[in-house]
């Protein structure tokens, strides 16, 4: 039973990822006054990409073909470690926080091996600025994810989430801090506005999508759905992390229809913010992109340090 | 017959080298056969023959070598299941003081990591000494001093007295001196080799005067004594910093480390994987050892020492390594940061164990093991490949390789594992020994001192760092190394391995890595009858370490949990769907086009970013990190030197410890030196005076 | 007692001999011969002394315990192996026209006018006699330092023969102001002999004694080579003939140390304060410091390597000084370890100079690939004198840095210093000359190696296991020495 | 102690010992070669004198040999060969000037005081006389030593040398009734053979550096000029 439960969460995670993508592309649109294109318009791409013949270069190894895959599976065992809609489930047992950020790690490794495989400058490129700028934001997120973890005394994520549910609404310094800190690792890590700008292709600033240029077909389906993930699960980690009401603590169905209805909320209302911020922001240059994450560190230390300090003193 | 059985690992590798040393004289042999031997077996004659007898030679020692190992791991595995103690004496030494021999669970555990790199290498071995000439390259002296190399770190495990212990460390020092002065055409590793021997001497130094500040607290030098030496905590706190100091050394720690990336990688491949994968194990067991066996009571302070210094060696020797374009150097330079991780989680271990918490540091402990036994593994393996590299393409600049994932599909493969496995991907066992560091790191809370209460969590961080830049760096290594296209025309040329051993080698350890990866509690349980012989304290439950699940704080999976099984399997469903929904329809199989070229046509290799261009957005944020002189010179010509022919890129990068540290010491010496030289002024009546005023000095001062 | 006077009497044939040979086709040959048999001779002493302990021949001349005994031994075994090195080198040096017949004759005869010298030294009770024969030591080797009559040697030889002439007055000063406490308290005619001041050293007079101690250090420790009376000692290794240096670094300056030992034995039963160890321990370190330092800025081989025997000096005479059972068991390991490798390396480097054709360092390259065994020879013979194990001079540096940590502290980072900087000296100019490419024009000689790898190979052995009857006579010079034992 | 009341024996020593430390004296102030070789030749006859007195008032017999073989010695043959040495040489004609001579007997003064203070602790176990003969015989010594720094001479080292054994003859003969024969008879040896390769070398340096300045004998330094 809870295994199905859990095979089922992660598969909704799949299944949404797509539309929160749609529903943020939407919010943008409405603020920077275009027409917005449908909800669905992400799955519609998908599945057109899906059901394409890929063009594969001649110089790419079996790493190129086989990489899409690796990276897919490696983003949905992270999706398996978060809990969406309930806690306690026995997924989130096999796997903790740094394995989840490991999982992360895995997927990024292979990004950017298929991006060295053709040799073109492209991918180089692409891989070397996605490796610079993920080893800073790596332990600026440990940082933020260790404040809770030392809170909460445990690295199983659904454990620490029922733990800050059971203390109820405390106002934590620390929190904030992480939170705040959080939010900025995971723009970083999805490579939106302003670090990365995933609508362009222009070399000067593209990262991800330079690594992923010579990718069409399912390949580029997949390494595309894979993205969409990696946010909603930054989405779900900062939204059921920092806010954990409304998620399901037992297995009824009443509960659980609960729990996905209160996380669709908060994901809807984080995308909006997220829009807006990448409306009135605009991208930085790369090198200025190691103040950012290194502010980032500064809070997630700050966190550390309040929670210390602060919370736990003895 | 456990200490049988290691006698028998050490005597091998004696023989070995022993044999090696006849590879010239095969004319005495002859003349022995034809002496002694009247009636010679076909097969001994087959053996003797002209050009037969060096690569029979080569076989046997090898062979004895691979023999030698394997008792090493059967011993250590023994001792280790058994958990007992043994000791003997040998006739040998000083007359108060026989060679006193231990063999316990620790040693066993060191004995487990050398065997299974011995064997490794043995396999390795004969097909990669095949290229070297007999000429100009002996294979005696290669051969001997690898036997010899070998015996010396064996004998370092099995010490149980100061003697005979740095007997065996400065064998194992002098044996790899002259294994890294193998190739000494080169200047270069003349003096590399010149430094190795300089630090590894002072390093023994150290060590010995470490010893002496027990010994004289105690009586005599057998461990025993030095056991129940009562030490003031000044005392031993200043045996600690020796102790440091000296196995510090020779594990490479910065600012203490500059010999390392020189030395390791100008010695012939399999011996760097024995040195760097091995030797610098040897002296983490001397410190562990010396500071949670002889020195009984740790200091917390202690813990804090090892904490900063391993955190600055592990950043260091990553940020280091990245900037290397010669793969050798770069491995060695991520030695100096993986021996860093196990420094610190070392230090972990020796806070807790101070402050109480004798179940975090066993916990500490075994992070800080395992780290050592899996960076034998994955460094063994990825020199291992290095060595197939450079066979092949002759060829270790990796701005000058590339696309050797074609043409070396096999050696790709480990390659990648070991890549994999270094830069802590989970399901590879690089992973498991990092997640344990987190955890150890993460239990802070229980401490009361609220200086390590914000101290631990920032070298974490730092240890995150760390692991995030060894991704990258690893990610250059194999992307430039093996992806994209050839950059030079040796790589161009380059065919996969022939020789099965060295295949057989790489593969062995990329297993090891992967299914350590997947069952770590199988060794998780060894390590725990270690601390449990050493700390007198082992992981809270036992259970914990069920096959399926590490759950190393709680019996539940409350804390913290870990089950690279379940993890597997879920990836392989996962990656199966979506493979087997994708893949079904056969007309859509893949469709082969050129690289798309932006329209303009002629992708050239040198298009391709290389190693410095790579790690040049690092390079600008940690500028501080290194001394670069980065220069850019263009050559101008045509209309008012208007357009540029050509341009020319130098870049090159310095270690800041040389200027800081080693040329200091250098310039002070010859300056001391050419003081003192001026009083051989060669005026006889100047040396009269000398012997004049002397005795006047004495007369005045006894009255 | 019979071998004693058997040994000083074959010598004495042997200078004679030489001295009025006519066949010079094979005098080489023949002083093997001769060194054969006085080796012969000592170790029959030497199973004497095992069996029956301490020899003390009739009307008390001679006397043979277990501190020289062993010294006595390797004083010959030395003699013997550097003959055989000698007899080839020689014959070289003569083929290549810097000596004749006649000097040959010198040399030979010469040569056994030091081994007498030397086991007269060794095997007397009698403090003057000691003396006379030190004396006689130098009269002996300092026209072998000249053989070769080129300005360097003669100005050598000079400086050798009034510096250590000088020195030995000084040490005879305080033999005579010896002889003065001594027949306060006793008779004439035995006021001399060792055996009777060491049973009476506590009735002789302390003042005396101190200030009769601070001639016979600066005396002997002229010969020694202790900073600063050392000056000779580089001019005369590198400019005499290699067997002589060799010679020199491995008897003479034990012999010297042998003398002081005696000394210092007799002063500390006299005096009970440490002023005796504490003057050796200054000197031992002054000179282990210097030499470390002066190995930099070498050119010449054979001045590195002579160097190093100050260094080596240097540190047994602070062990010796230390005193204590460790340190003076170490300090009796190393003069022999020592003095078997530096004679061993002297051989070594004699051979290198005559591949390469000159001394001077930065001529002298890659030696292995010239001639593998000399350059081989050379490199282990080093890292045995740099105090590398398994080899003994490891050792005693081993026992003499315990021994300080245990009562000096402090003084072990000096000696720590020491040891590295004499290292980093030794190794920075002996990589280069045996590594790398072979230079044209360097031909492999005809060399005798025998000698080196005995030594080398007994280094090895005691580095690894000390053999029980020499461990006993150790020891018991240890009690002898500093009262108590090590075991 | 006061002299009158001193055996004639002990007053003979004393003056002898003086005038040992006056020709000591002479000989450090001396530039001229020759008068320096007398001034040797002179100090070993006060030696015999007084080694043939300490025999004849001790009647200690083998004194009487070491009185002749000093005189054999250091009166006849080694002045004898050191002045062959100079006329051959053509050094008799020219004076050594030797650098600050009166802070040199300044020196030799002074070295004279602290041979005494030196053995000043002595005194209490033995007669005033003993004290006196070795502070003298030391003294001697360090003005040889001193004869040595001071001159550039080959031949002016040999003769410092030669007093500085005189000296300690002078002690072994005054303060200990002479040393055993055997001693006796090897010093002996050691000075008649000395003597002799001091001739030899004089040839080899004059063949070297054609010139007998010791000063010139600098090939073999390590400062780096």
């Amino acid at each position: 039973m809870n295994w199905l439960i859990a095979i089922l969460q992660t598969t909704l995670f799949v299944a949404l990822a797509p539309l929160l993508a749609g529903w943020l592309k939407r919010c943008k649109c409405y603020l920077q006054n275009r027409k917005a294109p449908s909800l669905l318009q992400p799955y519609r791409d998908l599945l057109k990409l899906v059901n394409k013949q890929p063009v594969v270069s001649e110089q790419a190894s079996w790493l190129f073909i086989k990489a899409p895959y690796i990276i897919f599976s490696a983003t949905v065992l992270a999706a398996t470690v978060v809990p969406l809609i309930a806690v306690n489930l026995p997924t989130s047992a096999s796997a903790d926080v740094i394995v989840m950020v490991g999982f992360f790690a895995f997927a990024r490794f292979f990004l950017a091996l298929a991006g060295l495989d053709i040799g073109t400058a492209f991918g180089g490129m692409g891989s070397s600025r996605e490796m610079t700028i993920s080893s800073l934001a790596e332990p600026a997120m440990l940082m933020a994810v260790f404040t809770l973890t030392m809170t909460a005394s445990t690295t199983n994520l659904s454990f620490a989430i029922s733990h800050v549910l059971e203390q109820g609404l405390v106002l934590r310094p620390s929190f904030a801090f992480a939170l705040f800190a959080l939010i900025l690792v995971a723009i970083a890590e999805t490579g939106r506005i302003p670090v990365d700008n995933p609508t362009t292709h222009l070399e000067l600033t593209m990262i991800h999508e330079a690594m992923i240029l010579e990718y069409s077909g399912r390949h580029l389906a997949l390494i595309e759905w894979a993205s969409q993930l990696k946010l909603m699960l930054y989405g779900v980690l900062i939204a059921n992390i920092f806010l954990p009401w409304g998620i399901a603590q037992t297995f009824s169905l009443h509960d659980l229809g609960y729990g996905l209805l209160a996380i669709m909320g908060k994901l809807a209302v984080l995308a909006i913010i997220l829009a807006i911020a990448e409306t009135l922001v605009a991208k930085m240059r790369l090198f200025r992109v190691q103040e950012y994450l290194g502010f980032a560190y500064l809070l997630g230390l700050l966190g550390m340090l309040s929670h210390i300090i602060l919370e736990a003193a003895r | 017959m456990i200490l049988f059985l290691a006698y028998c690992a050490v005597l091998f590798s004696f023989a070995s080298g022993l044999l090696a040393s006849l590879s010239n004289q095969r004319q005495c042999l002859l003349a022995l056969q034809q002496r002694y031997l009247k009636n010679t077996s076909a097969f001994i004659n087959h053996c003797l023959e002209e050009h037969h007898y060096p690569h029979f030679l080569r076989q046997a020692v090898f062979i004895l070598l691979g023999l030698s190992g394997v008792f090493a791991v059967l011993a250590g595995l023994s001792v280790l299941m058994s958990g007992a103690v043994l000791t003997d004496q040998i006739g040998l030494g000083l007359p108060w003081l026989p060679w006193h021999i231990r063999f316990d669970a620790l040693s066993g555990f060191f004995f487990l990591i050398i065997g299974i790199a011995v064997v490794a290498v043995s396999l390795y071995g004969t097909g990669y000494v095949h290229h070297y000439k007999e000429k100009d390259h002996p294979f005696a002296a290669l051969g001997l001093f690898t036997g010899l190399f070998v015996m010396g770190m064996l004998l370092v495990l099995l010490a149980d007295d100061a003697f005979v212990f740095m007997i065996a460390w400065e064998l194992m020092s002098v044996a790899s001196y002259f294994l890294v002065a193998f190739q000494h055409e080169h200047a270069a590793n003349r003096r590399a080799a010149f430094l190795y021997l300089l630090m590894a001497e002072v390093g023994a130094l150290a060590i010995i005067l470490g010893f002496g500040v027990l010994a004289s607290f105690s009586d005599g030098f057998t461990f025993d004594a030095l056991r129940h030496a009562e030490l003031s905590s000044t005392w031993a706190s200043i045996a600690f910093g020796l102790a440091v100091l000296g196995f510090g050394m020779k594990a490479g720690i910065v600012p203490i480390h500059v010999w390392l990336p020189e030395a390791h990688p100008v010695a012939p491949s399999h011996i760097s994987a024995l040195m760097s994968g091995v030797m610098l194990k040897v002296a983490l067991y001397g410190l562990i050892r010396f500071c949670f066996d002889l020195l009984k009571d740790v200091q917390w302070q202690w813990g804090v020492v090892l904490l900063v210094i391993g955190t600055l060696s592990a950043l260091g020797g990553i940020l280091y390594a990245m900037m290397q374009p010669n793969l050798k150097r770069l491995l060695a330079y991520s030695s100096v940061e993986n021996i860093g991780i196990i420094f610190m989680v070392l230090g972990l271990a020796m806070i807790f164990l101070d402050n109480g918490h004798p179940e975090l540091a066993a916990l500490g402990f075994l992070a800080a093991l395992f780290h050592a036994f899996n960076h034998a593994l994955f460094k063994n393996l990825l020199f291992l490949g290095a060595g197939m590299i450079h066979q092949q393409t002759h060829e270790l600049n990796i701005d000058m390789l590339g696309g050797l994932i074609k043409k070396m599909p096999q050696t790709s493969v480990v390659f990648l594992i070991g890549c994999m496995s270094i830069s802590s991907l989970p399901l590879f066992n690089g992973f498991v020994s990092e997640w344990l560091a987190f955890q150890t790191a993460l239990q802070v809370d229980v401490l009361d001192n609220g200086v390590l209460r914000s101290l631990i969590p920032v070298s974490a961080a730092a240890l995150a760092l760390t692991a995030a830049l060894a991704a990258a760096c690893f990610v250059k290594v194999f992307g430039l190394t093996f992806l994209g296209v050839p950059r030079s025309r040796h790589s161009e040329k380059a065919h996969e391995v022939k020789d099965k051993g060295m295949l057989a080698a790489t593969y062995l350890l990329a297993g090891l890595c992967f299914l350590v990866g997947i069952f770590p509690s199988v060794i998780i349980s060894l390590i725990n009858r270690v601390s449990g012989q050493l700390l007198a304290q082992t992981l809270p439950n036992d259970n914990a370490l069920s096959w399926l699940w590490i759950t190393p704080i709680a019996s539940s999976t409350e804390q913290a949990s870990y089950s690279p099984l379940l993890v597997l399997i879920g990836a392989v469903m996962a990656g199966c769907v979506c493979y087997w929904y994708l893949r079904r329809d056969p007309e859509k199989t893949l469709r082969i086009a050129p690289t798309w070229d932006c329209g303009f046509g002629g992708l050239t290799p040198r298009m391709q970013y290389t190693s410095s261009a790579f790690t040049m957005p690092i390079r600008r944020i940690f500028a501080k990190a290194w001394i670069i002189d980065e220069h850019v010179n263009k050559d101008f010509d045509g209309a008012m030197n208007q357009e540029v022919k050509a341009v020319h890129y130098s870049l090159h990068i310095q270690d800041h410890s040389w200027p800081w540290l080693y040329q200091p010491l250098e310039r002070g010496v010859n300056k001391l030196a050419k003081q003192v030289a001026r009083i051989q002024t060669g005026n006889i009546r100047t040396y009269l005076g000398y012997s004049f005023v002397t005795l006047l000095l004495l007369l005045w001062v006894i009255s | 007692m019979i071998p004693a006077y058997l040994l000083l009497l074959i010598t004495l044939v042997g200078i004679v001999f030489f001295g009025f040979t006519r066949h010079k086709a094979d005098m080489g040959k023949i002083n093997v011969w001769f060194n054969a048999v006085s080796l012969f001779a000592t170790v029959w002493l030497a199973i004497n002394v095992f069996n029956h302990g301490t020899i003390l021949s009739a009307e008390k001349a001679f006397l043979v315990d277990s501190f020289n005994v062993y010294l006595i031994v390797l004083t010959a075994f030395i003699g013997l192996t550097t003959s055989i090195f000698s007899a080839p080198y020689m014959e070289h040096e003569k083929e290549l026209g810097k000596l004749t017949d006649n000097r040959l004759k010198l040399y030979y005869s010469m040569y056994q006018g030091f081994m007498l010298a030397m086991y007269l030294v060794l095997t007397t009770n009698n403090m003057g006699v000691m003396w006379v024969a030190m004396e006689g030591a130098t009269l002996a080797t300092v026209l072998l330092v000249s053989l070769y009559r080129t300005p360097e040697s003669i100005e050598a030889a000079w400086k050798y023969f009034i510096l250590c002439g000088v020195g030995i007055a000084q040490a005879l000063f305080g033999t005579i102001l010896l002889y003065y406490a001594a027949v306060q308290i006793g008779d004439g005619e035995n006021a001399l002999l060792w055996s009777e001041l060491f049973q009476h050293a506590n009735q002789l007079n302390p003042e005396v004694l101190q200030i009769a101690f601070v001639f016979l250090l600066i005396g002997y420790g002229t010969k020694i080579g202790l900073v600063p009376l050392h000056n000779w000692l580089p001019d005369a290794h590198s400019e005499g003939p290699t067997p002589m240096s060799a010679v020199l670094s491995g008897l003479l300056l034990n012999d010297a140390l042998y003398a002081v030992v005696r000394s210092k034995m007799l002063v500390d039963g006299a005096t009970h304060s440490d002023m005796a160890g504490y003057l050796m321990m200054s000197f031992g370190l002054l000179s282990f410091l210097v030499g470390a330092l002066f190995l930099h800025r070498q050119k010449d081989i054979k001045r590195l390597f002579s160097y190093s025997s100050i260094e080596h000096m240097g540190l047994m005479t602070f062990a010796f000084g230390v005193g204590g059972s460790l340190a003076t068991f170490a300090g009796l390991l190393h003069m022999t370890v020592h003095s078997l490798t530096k004679s061993a390396i002297f051989v070594t480097v004699g051979h290198a100079a005559q591949v390469a054709g000159t001394q001077r360092m930065d001529k002298i390259r890659g030696l292995i690939k010239t001639q593998p065994k000399i350059g081989w020879g050379l490199l282990i013979g080093t890292i045995s004198i740099a105090g590398f194990p398994p080899f003994g001079v490891f050792t005693s540096e081993f026992l003499v840095l315990l021994a300080t940590m245990h009562s000096y502290p402090w003084l072990t980072l000096p000696l720590l210093l020491g040891i590295g900087i004499a290292f980093a000296g030794l190794f920075r100019h002996i990589q280069p000359m045996v590594y790398g490419e072979k230079p044209e024009g360097q031909q492999p000689v005809k060399a005798n190696l025998l000698p080196v790898m005995l030594h080398l190979a007994l280094v090895l052995w005691l580095g690894l296991a000390i053999p029980s009857f020499l461990a006993n006579w150790f020891s018991q010079a240890t009690v002898l020495i500093s009262g108590s034992s090590p075991l | 102690m006061n002299i009158e009341s001193q055996d004639f024996y002990t007053q003979i020593i004393l003056s002898m010992a003086a005038l040992v430390g006056l020709t000591s004296f002479l000989m450090l102030g001396q530039g001229r070669l020759l008068r320096l070789i007398f001034m040797f030749a002179v100090q070993g006859l006060l030696l015999t004198l007084t080694t043939a007195v300490a025999a004849y008032s001790l009647n200690n017999h083998h004194l009487y040999i070491s009185a002749v073989l000093t005189l054999a010695l250091k009166v006849i043959f080694i002045p004898w060969m050191l002045r062959n040495e100079v006329l051959k040489t053509n050094l008799h004609r020219d004076v050594e000037a030797l650098a600050n001579q009166t802070a040199v007997m300044l020196g030799g003064a002074s070295l004279m005081v602290f041979s005494y203070y030196v053995l000043h602790p002595i005194v209490q176990t033995t007669s005033p006389v003993m004290l006196n003969a070795l502070a003298v015989s030391l003294s001697v010594m360090l003005l040889g030593m001193l004869l040595m720094i001071s001159h550039k001479q080959a031949i002016a080292h040999v003769v410092g040398f030669m007093s500085i054994e005189n000296g300690l003859f002078f002690a072994a003969i005054v303060a200990t009734k002479g040393m055993p024969m055997v001693v006796e008879l090897g010093i002996a040896f050691d000075v008649l053979v000395a003597a002799v390769l001091f001739g030899i070398f004089f040839f080899h340096i004059r063949s070297s550096i054609d010139s007998l300045d010791v000063d010139l004998l600098n090939k073999l330094h390590e400062v780096d000029k």
